[in-house]
């Protein structure tokens, strides 16, 4: 199946595009996915990774924030974005 | 749009219009605007970055939360990107209450909410270079 | 003027660029309205009677302690007075500051201290008849 | 000497006027005009004349709240009113 990867912020400019699409095992988890663009990547491997504050990377899938074990579906978006500061 | 991201300047008044009721006695307002100073440096502009769909949505979860959690009439959350001058506005933050306790609690909330969780980043472009702002942290810009 | 007591209609935008300067970040409005209601009575209207002189310099003293008690940049406070309907504008408290925390406890408190110290009284016109508010009293007017 | 003395609000509804002008006696303290005041306007008293949150009657001197044992001044206006509600 393909789902397609959004970058933002300064990981736009770290990666050097806004998105690409992939192709993917089906049912694959939000986290094996991101193990996938660590080596892709590898400019994203001294990155912390994580579901907390103490997080460098926010993963959402399809505009909402999604945990590492979601299983995603073809056709999902899946975003990665650094911590945020609106306001 | 009671959530709305946005490259224009806020009409304040239009967005008083739109969560005004004969039942709400007491609005409190937050405005949000660009300051001409960040840890000691001299801001020339920010330039403001959004997961544009996902904001909006997030925005919208915001403001069904803040409607269950105080006993408020209604709440507004708008906010800007692209590129802000020093004095521009960038965030406005509305709740309507009966009372002024509940609104100001709800708006203060709201505030903090946004600033935790809509996907919206800022660049400060300053005398000493641009930073990327992620959270606490100042990371310089390429 | 930032200290105001007026039968016109406020001009929200007005009053934020009278306190908006490029060093502050964090703008906190209370906008406070003719409600519908007042302890389950139906509200028709609202008279405000002034003592216009007093009340503005009572305004000057709240803003002046308001700046020296909080590391705020600016502050404002108008009140209306006359006959209000349901829906219309009463009073607008605004206090900007660097950051947005002590912007609103400015404004929190400024709010209070204009309903303890301002010499404004409201009679409230509702479907059971007329009713001065004396603090938290109401007392059947004539 | 002389002193103006204003009635707002619900008083000015129970005195009747919203202003008079009086001779008092040199040096009178605001304590003295109440008394005085409640001679004259026996609709007084029944309210609470007091210098704290209870009163039912305020009392300032010039446009500024004023404690009971001030003197007053050729040409003072002295203003009474109930306690305020605006907001």
């Amino acid at each position: 199946m393909r789902v397609k990867v959004r970058y933002f912020a300064r990981f736009r400019s770290l990666i050097g595009i806004g998105e690409e699409e992939l192709e993917v095992p089906d049912g694959i988890r939000i986290g094996e996915l991101l193990e996938m663009l660590k080596e892709r990547h590898p400019e994203l491997r001294n990155e912390v990774f994580a579901q907390d504050e103490d997080a460098d990377v926010n993963v959402s899938r399809n505009g909402r924030y999604a945990s590492f074990d979601e299983p995603l579906d073809d056709g999902d978006i899946v975003a990665l974005f650094p911590p945020v500061s609106g306001g | 749009m009671k959530c709305r991201i946005t490259r224009d300047a806020f009409d304040i008044s239009e967005a008083v219009r739109l969560i005004s009721s004969p039942r709400a006695g007491g609005i409190v307002i937050f405005l949000g605007k660009v300051r001409n100073e960040s840890h000691g440096r001299k801001v020339l502009k920010l330039i403001y970055e959004a997961y544009e769909d996902m904001a909006v949505a997030e925005m919208e979860r915001i403001r069904e939360e803040g409607l269950r959690k105080f006993p408020i009439e209604d709440m507004l959350i708008w906010h800007r990107y692209g590129e802000l001058d020093v004095g521009e506005d960038t965030i406005l933050v509305i709740a309507s209450g009966k009372h002024r306790k509940e609104a100001f609690e709800a708006c203060i909330w709201a505030v903090d909410e946004v600033k935790r969780r809509v996907p919206v980043w800022k660049k400060e472009v300053t005398d000493e270079g641009a930073f990327w702002i992620e959270g606490g942290r100042h990371i310089r810009a390429g």
